[in-house]
């Protein structure tokens, strides 16, 4: 059963064992050599977390090698992807700092990065046309909280109608405020018990883990 | 001088490119999409290289060997290239859930389990704080999963369903907001006077483009829903 | 017939654990989903943006799969697919457009792609389920989608298609944590009233 | 089909233009309105000024180029702000893209600066760059500087620096500043940096997040709290410094209104529909 301890047993018990030494270090005093070996394990994560972000940029570019290879449709997009990316990556890989890269990252990506960022504006607008409507009682409290708290943003708000920015004010630092707390105490349970079942090892879907059991209905 | 001129016009086009994904599918959003999508894998790529470079060779190089083990680590990740060793790469993996979920637990215990029942011990003494003493309750007893929903706790439910509802409504309104603000952020930028003939240029023949595409029907992308 | 059935994740930066959390969560719902598709024989697609979470998605996936029997549905190179932060919104717009999406999950730690992706989505009319535990695009979530989970019921979820005894009995724990929340309120707020601070109770030095 | 239910399934094309244009034209000829100051950026504004003079201040830049251009004006603002007071500061930024438009933020600032005030990199700030590692990077960077950065954003190894002579952990700094853009991040710094360290700390974010950290403020673990252009320009009326950002939050009045009409229209629309009895 080797076997079954490389693949299966032995990443989950890593996962307890690293998982306990981030939470002991932080509620008990420990010893510095535990100190130590939680820093270093957090500075593995971001370098494997980086090399990670390699490995799929170059499975996403096999991808589009094989669709231009293969001439699926839309095989030329492919050819652009691929085109943009050697040029990117090549200025990249001489220098991050090269004034050419930083000139396509500040020119190319950064207005698309934001001009998609702020396809929600449009987004939003069309979505609340459409949904946000008085259909019911829960969907009319939303409706109304958000309409008093827009008017009390917007500057012409203010000038409409004065006491709308107390009031919105007071629904964003109370009842909102409460609101949210709510969920936010819901929510810390709510990692606890995942925490608590990925450590004891019965909820191991993020390691690719299937166990042979009786059959999902 | 004319590089920051050019980045500004190459900037405004591909801002339109970006946003023609609103008319639906089309070629200009597609082109500018496998550009984009081109352009960040390869700044991916090149950051992340200069950051493994940088803190793992670089730190080996400077003698601290266990450096060592996370490049070995990061090397595991890319057996999965072969299917039957697809295993190995679970151990990089175990690594950062053990780390990630560790720190997930310890921060909510604190910050947001006992900083939010603290940021709640308010005195009953006047109604913002009994809104908030009865708001959080209300709201936490929403989620409680193992209650039947009957007798007083229905009341209690829907009262939390109510807390939570204007907490959405909310960030409903901020978050209108703040979208407009963004979309103003950049056509700032777009309507510049040195660049603005050439932004309205564009726009122009997307429009006629559209219109084009939209009376002869001829061209199929351009599909009403 | 042969429209395929989406399941998004948001935000999926691993190193964050206030991500990694929720997005952990949703991968034990992808794995019953993913089984499900495989058995139905839908069209799946899972595309991610961080590479960590796209190991992780494309195992599960892929076992899901093998234990269907399906493997050869099974693309490598596109059932679940690695795209660059950023630039999978432009993607998953138009290809929502082009694949005329039927079905879409949100789940995961959703920020601003949320309401593009629902209201793209809705437009199609795909059916929609939304969840997530950012409290910044949940209304979204809410609203726009036919059936949504908010905040921790986005844990449970995992727990609860998962069937396993144990990790069931696990949100009778989380109750017991949320009844002594409310006590703890209760009394505490009872207590400050007459006049009694708490506060050495918090300056424990953690 | 009546004429009611064909503008409530009106195309989504025709909104996006229309809201195009509500955003747009006050861009070409804006209309400038009293702002009334939000308690949220006043409070953060006082903690900013009761800072102690010469004290070092911890500053985390996230804004990236699509809210560079509603919260960059503020941390403009707030570097000229603890600049002036001689505070020594340390950038980082937990986001790669954050990492150059910071930059761009202290060059503004630096620009307006009089030239009476010392402002020599190195001395009296530091811009650490980018942090890989979101909240664990935070977590490692409050405990050990130089275990997570041993150069800073120019590539200059910091132990050449003078002014990280005496700084290597959290315990070392006065004050923190969390500008978080939209990267939802100020939880990482409260829960890395407020809570075990006790360092007091403001931030700014984008509008739509304010809602999210207001119990956050209201627990103290916030000083306060700039919210998206708004609080820019807000910073900027009570700094007395004139910038950018108030020109763009009046901006933002005919888009809002637009939404608000058509939200209103839907709804009025679906009322007499419901009136009516159709469907």
């Amino acid at each position: 059963m080797s076997n079954r301890l490389a693949k299966i047993s032995l990443p989950i018990w890593l996962t307890t064992i690293f998982g306990i030494l981030m939470i002991i270090e932080f509620f008990f005093s420990m010893p510095k050599i535990v100190t130590d070996t939680n820093t270093l394990l957090r500075s593995w994560v971001t370098i494997v977390s980086a090399a990670a972000l390699i490995l799929g940029t170059l499975i996403l570019t096999i991808a589009h090698v094989k669709r231009a290879y293969e001439r699926k449709t839309g095989w030329y997009y492919s050819l652009i992807y691929i085109g943009s990316f050697v040029v990117a990556g090549a200025l990249g890989l001489i220098s991050v700092r090269e004034t050419n890269f930083m000139w396509i990252f500040n020119n190319m990506t950064s207005p698309i990065g934001a001009a998609l960022y702020s396809l929600t504006a449009f987004t939003i607008t069309s979505a609340a046309f459409r949904v946000f409507r008085a259909r019911n009682w829960k969907a009319t409290v939303m409706l109304v909280t958000g309409f008093i708290v827009l008017m009390m943003l917007l500057p012409v708000g203010a000038a409409i109608f004065p006491p709308i920015v107390p009031i919105g004010e007071w629904i964003r630092s109370f009842p909102s405020s409460a609101g949210f707390r709510g969920m936010i105490i819901g929510i810390s349970l709510g990692t606890i018990g995942l925490g608590v079942r990925i450590f004891l090892g019965r909820q191991k879907e993020h390691l690719g883990i299937r166990e042979e059991k009786k059959e999902a209905s | 001088m004319d590089m920051i001129w050019l980045g500004l016009i190459v900037g405004s086009f591909v801002s339109i490119g970006a946003y023609t994904v609103l008319i639906g599918d089309n070629p200009i959003s597609k082109i500018t999409e496998h550009l984009y999508t081109g352009i960040l894998a390869g700044y991916t790529l090149a950051i992340n290289w200069d950051f493994v470079m940088k803190n793992a060779v670089g730190k080996v190089q400077g003698g601290q060997f266990d450096f060592i083990i996370p490049i070995i680590l990061s090397l595991m990740l890319f057996t999965r290239l072969k299917p039957e060793w697809i295993w190995i790469s679970r151990y990089p993996v175990a690594l950062t859930v053990g780390v990630g979920m560790g720190l997930a637990m310890r921060a909510s215990v604190l910050s947001d389990f006992v900083g939010q029942i603290q940021g709640t011990l308010l005195p009953i003494n006047n109604i913002n704080n009994i809104v908030m003493i009865i708001g959080t309750i209300t709201a936490a007893s929403y989620f409680l999963f193992t209650t039947k929903y009957s007798g007083p706790y229905k009341y209690v439910n829907q009262s939390g369903l109510l807390f939570l509802l204007v907490a959405f409504g909310v960030t409903y309104g901020s978050t209108a907001s703040f979208r407009f603000e963004l979309v103003i952020g950049r056509l700032v930028d777009m309507l510049r006077p040195d660049v603005a003939m050439y932004t309205y240029g564009f726009l122009v023949l997307v429009a006629i483009i559209l219109i084009y595409g939209y009376t002869t029907k001829r061209i199929p992308w351009y599909k009403g829903r | 017939m042969g429209r395929p059935v989406w399941y998004l994740f948001g935000s999926t930066d691993l190193t964050t654990p206030s991500i990694l959390a929720p997005t952990i969560a949703a991968f034990q719902t992808l794995s019953y989903t993913a089984r499900v598709a495989a058995r139905l024989g839908a069209k799946f697609f899972v595309p991610l943006n961080q590479g960590l979470a796209y190991t992780m998605a494309s195992d599960i996936v892929r076992e899901a799969y093998l234990a269907e029997n399906k493997l050869e549905d099974f693309d490598p190179l596109k059932t679940v697919m690695y795209l660059p932060a950023g630039a999978d919104r432009m993607y998953i717009i138009n290809h929502m457009w082009e694949e005329q999406v039927a079905g879409a999950f949100f789940l995961g730690s959703w920020y601003h792609e949320a309401v593009i992706y629902t209201e793209n989505a809705a437009r199609e009319g795909a059916v929609m389920l939304g969840g997530t535990d950012t409290t910044h695009n949940i209304p979204f979530l809410v609203a726009i989608c036919d059936y949504s989970v908010i905040g921790e019921e986005l844990y449970a979820l995992g727990a609860y298609v998962s069937q396993d005894v144990l990790q069931s009995s696990s949100l009778a724990g989380q109750d017991v944590g949320k009844y002594f929340a409310i006590i703890a309120i209760l009394t505490g707020a009872v207590l400050v009233t007459a006049g009694i601070s708490l506060s050495w109770l918090f300056a424990l030095g953690w | 089909m009546s004429i009611i239910k064909k503008i409530l399934d009106m195309d989504q094309r025709i909104i996006y233009l229309g809201m195009f244009i509500a955003l747009a034209y006050p861009i070409l000829s804006p209309v400038i309105l009293p702002v009334a100051i939000q308690d949220y950026s006043t409070q953060a504004f006082n903690f900013a000024v009761s800072i102690p003079d010469g004290s070092y201040v911890l500053i985390e830049g996230g804004n990236a180029a699509a809210t560079h251009p509603q919260c960059g004006p503020g941390l403009t603002a707030n570097i000229y702000h603890l600049l002036t007071k001689q505070c020594k500061l340390v950038f980082f930024s937990i986001t790669a893209e954050p990492a150059y438009w910071t930059q761009v933020e202290i060059d503004n600032a630096l620009a307006k600066l009089p030239a009476t005030v010392a402002a020599k990199n190195g001395v009296n700030w530091v811009n650490l760059g980018y942090i890989s590692g979101g909240e664990s990077g935070v977590a490692a960077l409050a405990a050990d500087i130089r275990s997570v950065v041993s150069k800073d954003h120019f590539g200059k190894p910091i132990n050449d620096l003078p002014m990280m002579k005496d700084i290597n952990s959290a315990k070392n700094f006065a004050a923190a500043f969390w500008w978080g853009g939209s990267e939802g991040s100020i939880p990482y710094g409260i829960r890395q940096l407020v809570g075990p360290y006790n360092l007091p700390m403001s931030g700014s974010c984008t509008t739509n997040e304010v809602p999210n950290y207001s119990p956050y403020v209201s627990s103290g673990q916030l000083k306060g709290l700039f919210g998206g252009i708004r609080g820019s320009a807000e910073y900027e009326l009570l700094l007395k410094v004139p910038g950018p950002a108030l020109a763009q939050a009046m901006a933002t009045n005919i888009g809002g209104l637009y939404f608000l009409g058509l939200v209103l229209l839907g709804n009025i629309l679906y009322l007499t529909q419901r009136l009516r009895g159709e469907k």
